[in-house]
C-alpha cells in the first residue's frame, strides 16, 4: 500500500487487560477501580501534538522575555533612536501569510490523500514546496531587509533600536528556518509514504505560529521603533 | 536508631536556639531614628519563627520516637485530625502570622522607603567605585558641581570628575574618603555608582541600598549617637569586594564643622 | 712574569671594540636640569583610612605624586631619554629593577626601563595589593599579590608610557615608561638628570611628565663633551 | 518535525552496539544514569571548591597545598588571592546550581523512573533525551574549560549581577572570557534543560499505561512533572538573557551596561543599559531555580516517606496540590531578591505578599509529613533517615525565610551569611538529602544491587550533623551582620566572628570527606554489592512491579495496567501489608481516590 492509513488505535472492549500498551491510557479515560476495568474511551493524543504546544510555549516565553527587554531598555534611558522599518518587510510579511495558506491546503488535500481518495489529489506534495518555496523566501527577503539596514549604517551594536531589530528579526529567522526543517522532513515522509498525520498537524501548527509571531514583532517594532 | 534520632534531632533544635536565646550574636546596637522598628520587627519574626521551629522540630522527634520499627503486625494507625484540619490549621495560623508580619513590616519599610526626606536634610553625595566610597559635600556655595566622567582620574584624586578650571561650583566642593555627619540631623544620601553594582551599608544604621549604575537612588537617614562606624558595600562588585569600606563619623554639630574646615583646607 | 702584561694587552685589544672604548675615547655627555613655570596644581592629601595597615605607615597622610616639585622650580619624575639617534638600540641591561609597593604606594612612582627588561613586582605591606598596568600595545595583564607572596617578574617587549593601577586600592597609581634605548634618566630632587656615555652623533632628546607631556631638544655630540639640555614645562593650576 | 521520534520512541529496537548501549543511548534509563554521573562528578568538583574557599576563610593567609597548580596567578605559591577566591565561588555556585541541584533529583531520578512509574516503555522522543544529557554535558564541560582558558572563570557570583557581567575585562579577572565562557555554557544547559522538559511533560501527559490516571501517579512523577513546567518557564527566559549578555560582549551591543561608567579612569564605551533589566530577568529564572531544586526532593522523600511508614500521606491531593501552589507562586516571588537593588520601594512590598504567602503550602507540606508519621510503622533504614533529616532540614532553612520575606528585615540580612545559610540549608542540603534518599533507595533498582546498609548510616550520620554544624552558624553569623561574598574579614568590626569561621571550616572539611564514603559505597556496590530482589523495599508504584534491573524496554513488552492508587499500605493482602498498582488483587481500602 503506497500511504499509511493512520487511525487512532481501536480498542476492543473485550481486550486483555495486559494487551493495553503505552500511549494509551491518557488522562481522558476512566481508570480500573479496585480490580474492575472500565475503559470508556481508551486513546490519548499523539505526544507529538502535545510536544508542539510544549514547544510554542517556550518559544513564546523566549519573546516575551524579548520584549520585557525591549519595553524596559527602551524606558531606561534617553539614547533610543527610532527609525522607519524597511519596506520589503511588509512584502515578507506577505509571503509568509501566503505560506501559511498554501501549507493549509496542503494539509487538507494530504489529508483527503492519505483519507485513501487518491483519485481526487494529482500529487499532495505540491502545495508544500510551494509553502517552502515561500518560507525560503521570506528569509531571503528578511536578509535582504538587513543589508538595507547596513546599507543606511544601522549595524546591530548603532543603537539598542537596531539591536532589537537584529535580534528579534533574526531569532524569528532562525525558527522559521526550523519550521522549514520540518516542511522537508514532512515532504521526505510523504514521498516515501511513511507520513503520519500528527508530523503534518504539528508541523503545520508551529508553522501558522510563526506566521502570528512574525505578525506580532512587525506590529511591536512598528510601534517601538 | 529511630530514638537515638529522635533525640539527636532535639538537642540539634535546643542548641541552635540557645544562641538566639542567649543573644551571642545580634546586630550592633542601633543608632538611627527609624532603626527600632526593624529591630522590633526583627525579634517578632524571631519569636513566630522559633516557635515554628522548634514546634515542627520536636513533633516529627516525637513521631519519629513513637512510630519506628513497631514490628510486622503493629496496628496503622491514622492521625484523627486528617488531612483537612491541618490544612486549615496551616491556613489560619501561617495565614494570621503571615499577615501580622506583612503588614507591621509594611510601616518599618514605609519610614525608610515610601517617605520623602525633609526639606532642611542635608545632601551629601556618595560615589562607589572599586573599591573605596568616596563622599562630596557642597561646600559654602551649596551646589554640587557638575561632573564630568572623562575627567575621572584616580591618581590625581579627581574621583568625581570635577572641572574645577571651568566649572566655580565645583572649586569649594569637599571631596573625602571618610563620611562625617552631625548628630541628630537628616542626611539625605545622593548614591552614583562609578562603575558596577555596589551597596551602602551601615549596620548600626540599619541602613542598606544598592547602588545602580546609570540610576542615581537616594536616601535618608538620621543619626542619633556620636561615634565611629563602619560603611560595607555588600554588593559583588570585582576582586577587591572585601575590601571595599569607609568610615562614617557621627559628630557634634561643632566638632563637624571643624572637620569640614579641616577638609576644605585640604582640598 | 712575562705573558701577564701580554694578557692585559691582548684583553684590552679584545674588548675595546665592544664596549668600553667609546665611554674610554670620548664620553659624550647631556645634562641638565628640568623645570617647571607657574604655580602647579595642589596636591590633595591622600586618605587611607581603608587600609589602616598602610594609613599607620605614614605619620602624615602622603599627597598624590602628580606634580613632584623640588626648590627653585625643579621638577621630579620626568624621564629624559634619547628618542632618536641612539645606536644601540636593542642592548637590553641586565641589572634588575624593582617596582615596590609599600604603605599602599609606588616606589618608585615613575620606573623607566628598556625594553624587554626583566623587572620585578614586590609587595612589601601587610594586606593584599593588585597591580594593574594599563598598556594599548603591549599585553595587558592583572595579578594579585597576598602579603608574602614571591614577587613577579614581568617584562614588556614594545616601548610604551603604561600607567599603573592598583585595583584595590584606588589611590595608587605609577607609571611604567618602557623605552627603545638605554640612554634615559628621571629627573632627580633637584630636577636633575644625566645621559652619559654618548658616542658623537646628533640626537634627539626626549622630556615626558605625565601631566604635562613631552618636550624634546636636539643635541649634536662631537667629542668628549659635556653639552648642558634644559626643559621647562608649563606647570598646569588644576 | 518534533515528533520524528514519536513511532522510534514507543517501538525502538533494543540497543546492539556498545556506543548506542552506553554512550549515544536512547534508553531513558542510561540517559538517567549518565545524568547521574554527571552530577556526581559535579557535585565532587563543587565539594572541593567549597572546601578551598572554606579554609581561605578560616585561614586567609594559609597556602593550600597544590592549589597553585590549578592557577599560578590566581593561587602564587598556594595562596588564595582575593579574586580567585570569588572565581571558585562563582564555581561552586554555578556547579552546585545548575549540574547537581538541577540535573540529579530531576533529570537522573526523573529520567529513569518517570517512564517506568507511568507505565512506559520510554519517553516519547530519545532522540532529544539523549540530546538533553549531551548538550548539559557539553555546558559542563564549557564551563570547566575556564578553569584554563584566559585568566580564569567569571568572579561575578552565580547570579552574574549586570553590568559586572557585562562591561568586560576591564572589571577583573575572567569578566572577559570567563563570563562568555559562563554565559555559553548556562545557555547550552538551558537548552538541554528545555528539550528534558518537553520529554517529562509529554511523558506523564500521554504516556500513561491504562488505568493510570493522574491521580493515580506517585508523588515523585508529580514532583517530576511539575518540575518540568517550571523548568520549560524559567530556562526560556534564562535563555534569552544569557544571549543578551554575550551580545553585550562581543556585538558592542549595550543591554546591561549605563552611560557614564568608568572603570580604571577608562570611559566605557557602552550607552544607556538597565542594570536591573537583568536582574529581573535573572530572578525571574533565578527564584523558580530554586523550586526546580526542592520539589523534586519533595516527591522523591514523600514517595519514599511512604513506603517505609507502611502507610500512604494523610492526602495525596493535598500534597500534589501544594507542589503546584509552590511551583505557580514561584514566578510571583521573584522580587523579594532585589528588596534593596533601588526598584520601586512599592512593587517590594508587591513582592513581599506573595513571598510570606508562598510559606502557606510549605507549611501544609511539611504538616503532612509530620502529621502522617503518625500511627505509621516506620521502617529505619538509610534512605528513610535520609528522607527524614530532609524534613528537618527543610524546616530549619524553611523558617529563616520569614525573615528574608520582609523587605525591612532584609535590610539588615540582606546579602550577608543569613542568606547563605538560608538557601544552603533549604535548596542545598536538603535537596542533597533528598539525592541520597533516592539513591539508597533507588540503586537496587537502577544497579540491580543493594546498597551497604551501615556505610548508609554512618554517612547520614556524618552528614546530619555536620550540616547542621556547618550551615546554623551560617545564620547566627548573618544576624550579627557579617557580610556575604567577602574573600577575607580584614576589618575590626569582623575579627570577633573569624573562630565562628574556622568552626565551620573544620566542620565542613569532616561532612565534605564524609561524603566520600557514600561514593565509595556507591562504586563498591555497584560492582560487589549484595544482588537486589525485584521489590526490596515491599513498595508498590510501577518501578517495583518489573524485573531488577528493568529490560530495556521497562517492562520485557508487557504492559502494566493500573488498578490501584500508588500507595496501597496497611492493608491485608496476599503479599502482605500492601497491594501493587499492576495488580488486580481487590482489598478492601479506604485510599482509592476514586
Amino acid at each position: 500500500m503506497a500511504t499509511t492509513i493512520h487511525e487512532p488505535p481501536q480498542i476492543e472492549p473485550d481486550r486483555l487487560p495486559d494487551h493495553g500498551h503505552s500511549g494509551n491510557g491518557g488522562w481522558r479515560n476512566l481508570v480500573p477501580a479496585d480490580g474492575d476495568l472500565r475503559v470508556t474511551q481508551d486513546y490519548s493524543p499523539p505526544p507529538s501534538s502535545t510536544a508542539i504546544w510544549v514547544v510554542l510555549f517556550a518559544v513564546t516565553m523566549m519573546f516575551a522575555a524579548f520584549t520585557s527587554a525591549l519595553f524596559v531598555r527602551k524606558g531606561s534611558s534617553l539614547d533610543w533612536q527610532t527609525f522607519t522599518l524597511p519596506s520589503i518587510l511588509y512584502f515578507n510579511t506577505l509571503l509568509l501569510v501566503a505560506s501559511s495558506v498554501t501549507l493549509e491546503i496542503s494539509r487538507r488535500r494530504v489529508a483527503t490523500y492519505m483519507g485513501g481518495l487518491k483519485s481526487q489529489v494529482k500529487s499532495p506534495a505540491r502545495w508544500l514546496y510551494i509553502t517552502l518555496f515561500l518560507g525560503l523566501l521570506f528569509v531571503a527577503g528578511q536578509y535582504v531587509a538587513w543589508l538595507q539596514l547596513r546599507a543606511e549604517g544601522l549595524y546591530l551594536a548603532t543603537n539598542p533600536s537596531s539591536s532589537f531589530f537584529y535580534l528579534l528579526t533574526a531569532t524569528h529567522a532562525l525558527h522559521v528556518l526550523g519550521g522549514l526543517g520540518g516542511l522537508i522532513y514532512v515532504i521526505r515522509k510523504l514521498s516515501k509514504s511513511a507520513l503520519r498525520r500528527n508530523q503534518l498537524v504539528a508541523t503545520a501548527r508551529y508553522w501558522h505560529f510563526m506566521g502570528i509571531l512574525w505578525l506580532y514583532l512587525l506590529l511591536l517594532l512598528w510601534i517601538k521603533l | 536508631m529511630a530514638k537515638f534520632f529522635a533525640v539527636t534531632i532535639i538537642i540539634i533544635a535546643i542548641l541552635s536556639a540557645i544562641p538566639i536565646l542567649r543573644h551571642t550574636w545580634v546586630a550592633p546596637e542601633d543608632i538611627s531614628t527609624h532603626g527600632y522598628l526593624i529591630d522590633e520587627q526583627m525579634s517578632e519574626t524571631m519569636a513566630e519563627a522559633g516557635i515554628a521551629f522548634l514546634a515542627a522540630q520536636f513533633i516529627l522527634a516525637i513521631f519519629i520516637w513513637m512510630f519506628s520499627n513497631r514490628g510486622r503486625d503493629a496496628k496503622i494507625k491514622k492521625f484523627p485530625g486528617g488531612a483537612t484540619g491541618l490544612v486549615i490549621a496551616a491556613l489560619l495560623l501561617v495565614g494570621a502570622e503571615v499577615l501580622a508580619l506583612g503588614v507591621f513590616g509594611v510601616k518599618a519599610w514605609a519610614d525608610q522607603y515610601l517617605t520623602p526626606p525633609s526639606a532642611g536634610a542635608m545632601p551629601i553625595q556618595v560615589q562607589a567605585g572599586q573599591f573605596a566610597f568616596y563622599f562630596r559635600y557642597p561646600g559654602p556655595d551649596g551646589t554640587f558641581g557638575a561632573t564630568h566622567p572623562e575627567l575621572i582620574n584616580e591618581g590625581s584624586q579627581n574621583f568625581f570628575g570635577l572641572d574645577p578650571e571651568h566649572d566655580p561650583d565645583s572649586r569649594d566642593d569637599i571631596v573625602t574618603a571618610e563620611m562625617a555627619i552631625p548628630v541628630n540631623k537628616e542626611i539625605h544620601l545622593l548614591m552614583h555608582a562609578k562603575d558596577v553594582g555596589h551597596s551602602f551599608f551601615v549596620r548600626e544604621l540599619r541602613v542598606q541600598q544598592d547602588f545602580v549604575p546609570g540610576l542615581d537612588v537616594s536616601l535618608h537617614f538620621t543619626a542619633t549617637k556620636v561615634g565611629k562606624y563602619e560603611i560595607v558595600c555588600t554588593q559583588l562588585c570585582g576582586l577587591g569586594h572585601y575590601n571595599m569600606k569607609a568610615y562614617l563619623y557621627v559628630y557634634s554639630q561643632e566638632d563637624f564643622e571643624n572637620w569640614v574646615k579641616k577638609e576644605q583646607a585640604m582640598q | 712574569m712575562r705573558p701577564k702584561p701580554m694578557l692585559l694587552a691582548l684583553l684590552t685589544l679584545l674588548v675595546c671594540p665592544s664596549m668600553m672604548c667609546p665611554s674610554l675615547m670620548f664620553a659624550g655627555t647631556v645634562s641638565g636640569k628640568v623645570t617647571y613655570t607657574g604655580t602647579p596644581a595642589h596636591q590633595k592629601p591622600i586618605d587611607m583610612s581603608k587600609e589602616p595597615s598602610c594609613a599607620k605607615q605614614h605619620a602624615t597622610p602622603i599627597t598624590t605624586e602628580t606634580v613632584v616639585s623640588g626648590p627653585d622650580n625643579a621638577l621630579e619624575n620626568v624621564v629624559v631619554y634619547v628618542s632618536a639617534g641612539a645606536t644601540d638600540e636593542g642592548q637590553v641591561p641586565s641589572q634588575a629593577i624593582t617596582y615596590t609597593q609599600k604603605g599602599c604606594q609606588y616606589i618608585p612612582h615613575v620606573l623607566p626601563m628598556h625594553v624587554n627588561q626583566e623587572f620585578d613586582i614586590v609587595n612589601d605591606d601587610q594586606t593584599s595589593h593588585n597591580i594593574h598596568p594599563l598598556p594599548k600595545v603591549n599585553i595587558e595583564w592583572n595579578l594579585s599579590q597576598p602579603p608574602g607572596t614571591a614577587p613577579y617578574h614581568k617584562k614588556y617587549d614594545k616601548a610604551e608610557f603604561i600607567p599603573v593601577k592598583c585595583n584595590i586600592h584606588p589611590w595608587m597609581h605609577g607609571w611604567f615608561v618602557v623605552l627603545k634605548t638605554s640612554h634615559y634618566d628621571i629627573s632627580k630632587g633637584a630636577g636633575d638628570f644625566k645621559l652619559p656615555d654618548l658616542p658623537p652623533g646628533k640626537y634627539t632628546i626626549t622630556a615626558w611628565h605625565e601631566d604635562y607631556g613631552t618636550q624634546t631638544a636636539d643635541v649634536t655630540i662631537t667629542g668628549n663633551e659635556t653639552k648642558d639640555v634644559n626643559f621647562t614645562f608649563k606647570a598646569k593650576a588644576y | 518535525m518534533h515528533d520524528m521520534s514519536a513511532h522510534a520512541a514507543q517501538h525502538h529496537a533494543p540497543p546492539t552496539s556498545f556506543i548506542r548501549k552506553y554512550v549515544f543511548s536512547l534508553d531513558h534509563k542510561v540517559i538517567g544514569k549518565q545524568y547521574y554521573g554527571l552530577a556526581l562528578v559535579a557535585a565532587l568538583c563543587g565539594m572541593v571548591l567549597s572546601w578551598m574557599m572554606r579554609i581561605h576563610l578560616g585561614w586567609t593567609n594559609a597556602a593550600i597545598p597544590g592549589l597553585q597548580l590549578l592557577s599560578k596567578t590566581g593561587a602564587p605559591g598556594g595562596v588564595m588571592t582575593p579574586e580567585y577566591y570569588l572565581q571558585l565561588m562563582t564555581m561552586h555556585g554555578t556547579i552546585m546550581v545548575f549540574f547537581v541541584l538541577t540535573t540529579a533529583p530531576f533529570a537522573a531520578f526523573g529520567n529513569f523512573f518517570l517512564p517506568i512509574q507511568v507505565g512506559a516503555e520510554d519517553m516519547p522522543f530519545p532522540r532529544f533525551n539523549m540530546m538533553s544529557f549531551w548538550v548539559t554535558f557539553v555546558a559542563f564541560v564549557v564551563l570547566m574549560s575556564s578553569f584554563v582558558l584566559g585568566d580564569g572563570p567569571t568572579l561575578g557570583g552565580w547570579t552574574q549581577y549586570a553590568p559586572l557581567n557585562a562591561v568586560g575585562s576591564v572589571a577583573g579577572p575572567g569578566q572577559g572570557l570567563g563570563v562568555v565562557l559562563w554565559m555559553i555554557s548556562i545557555a547550552l544547559f538551558c537548552v538541554g534543560q528545555l528539550l528534558g522538559a518537553l520529554n517529562f511533560i509529554t511523558t506523564t501527559l500521554d504516556l500513561r499505561v491504562k488505568g493510570m490516571s493522574l491521580m493515580r501517579l506517585p508523588l515523585s512523577a508529580w514532583a517530576w512533572f511539575i518540575t518540568s513546567c517550571m523548568g520549560l518557564t524559567a530556562f526560556s527566559v534564562l535563555f534569552p538573557a544569557c544571549i543578551l549578555v554575550i551580545l553585550d560582549h562581543v556585538a558592542g551591543t549595550s543591554f546591561f551596561v549605563a552611560s557614564n561608567l568608568v572603570l580604571n579612569d577608562q570611559l566605557q564605551p557602552h550607552s544607556g543599559g538597565s542594570t536591573l533589566l537583568w536582574q529581573h530577568l535573572f530572578w525571574f529564572f533565578g527564584h523558580p531555580e530554586v523550586y526546580i531544586a526542592i520539589v523534586p526532593g519533595i516527591g522523591i522523600v514523600s514517595h519514599i516517606l511512604i513506603t517505609s511508614m507502611r502507610k500512604p500521606m494523610l492526602s495525596q491531593r493535598v500534597l500534589i496540590y501544594c507542589m503546584g501552589a509552590l511551583a505557580v507562586l514561584s514566578y510571583g516571588v521573584y522580587g523579594h531578591h532585589m528588596f534593596v537593588s533601588g526598584m520601586n520601594p512599592f512593587s517590594a512590598l508587591a513582592f513581599s505578599f506573595p513571598t510570606l504567602v508562598i510559606t502557606i503550602p510549605a507549611t501544609i507540606v511539611v504538616l503532612i509529613w509530620v502529621f502522617s508519621l503518625y500511627g505509621a510503622n516506620l521502617r529505619i533504614n538509610s534512605a528513610s533517615l535520609f528522607a527524614l533529616g530532609f524534613i528537618s532540614m527543610f524546616v530549619s532553612g524553611g523558617v529563616s525565610g520569614f525573615f528574608l520575606a520582609q523587605p525591612s528585615i532584609d535590610i539588615m540580612l540582606h546579602a550577608t551569611y543569613f542568606v547563605v545559610g538560608h538557601f544552603h540549608m533549604v535548596m542545598g542540603v536538603a535537596a542533597m538529602f533528598g539525592i541520597f534518599a533516592a539513591t539508597y533507595f533507588w540503586a537496587p533498582k537502577m544497579f540491580g544491587r543493594m546498597m551497604n546498609e551501615t556505610l548508609g548510616r554512618i554517612h547520614f550520620w556524618l552528614s546530619f550533623v555536620g550540616t547542621y554544624c556547618i550551615f546554623m552558624p551560617f545564620h547566627y553569623l548573618g544576624m550579627a551582620g557579617n557580610i556575604r561574598r567577602y574573600s577575607s574579614f580584614p576589618d575590626d568590626y569582623l575579627q570577633p566572628l573569624i573562630p565562628v569561621h574556622r568552626l565551620i571550616t573544620v566542620a565542613a572539611l569532616i561532612t565534605g570527606a564524609a561524603q566520600l564514603i557514600f561514593v565509595y559505597n556507591l562504586i563498591h556496590s555497584r560492582f560487589w554489592g549484595k544482588p537486589a530482589t525485584d521489590n526490596p523495599w515491599e513498595a508498590t508504584s510501577l518501578e517495583w512491579s518489573t524485573a531488577t534491573p528493568p529490560p530495556w524496554d521497562n517492562f520485557g513488552g508487557k504492559y502494566p495496567v493500573v488498578y490501584h492508587d500508588p500507595y496501597q499500605y496497611g492493608v491485608k493482602s496476599s503479599v502482605g501489608d500492601y497491594v501493587m498498582q499492576a495488580s488486580p488483587e481487590q482489598v478492601k481500602t479506604d485510599h482509592d481516590e476514586k
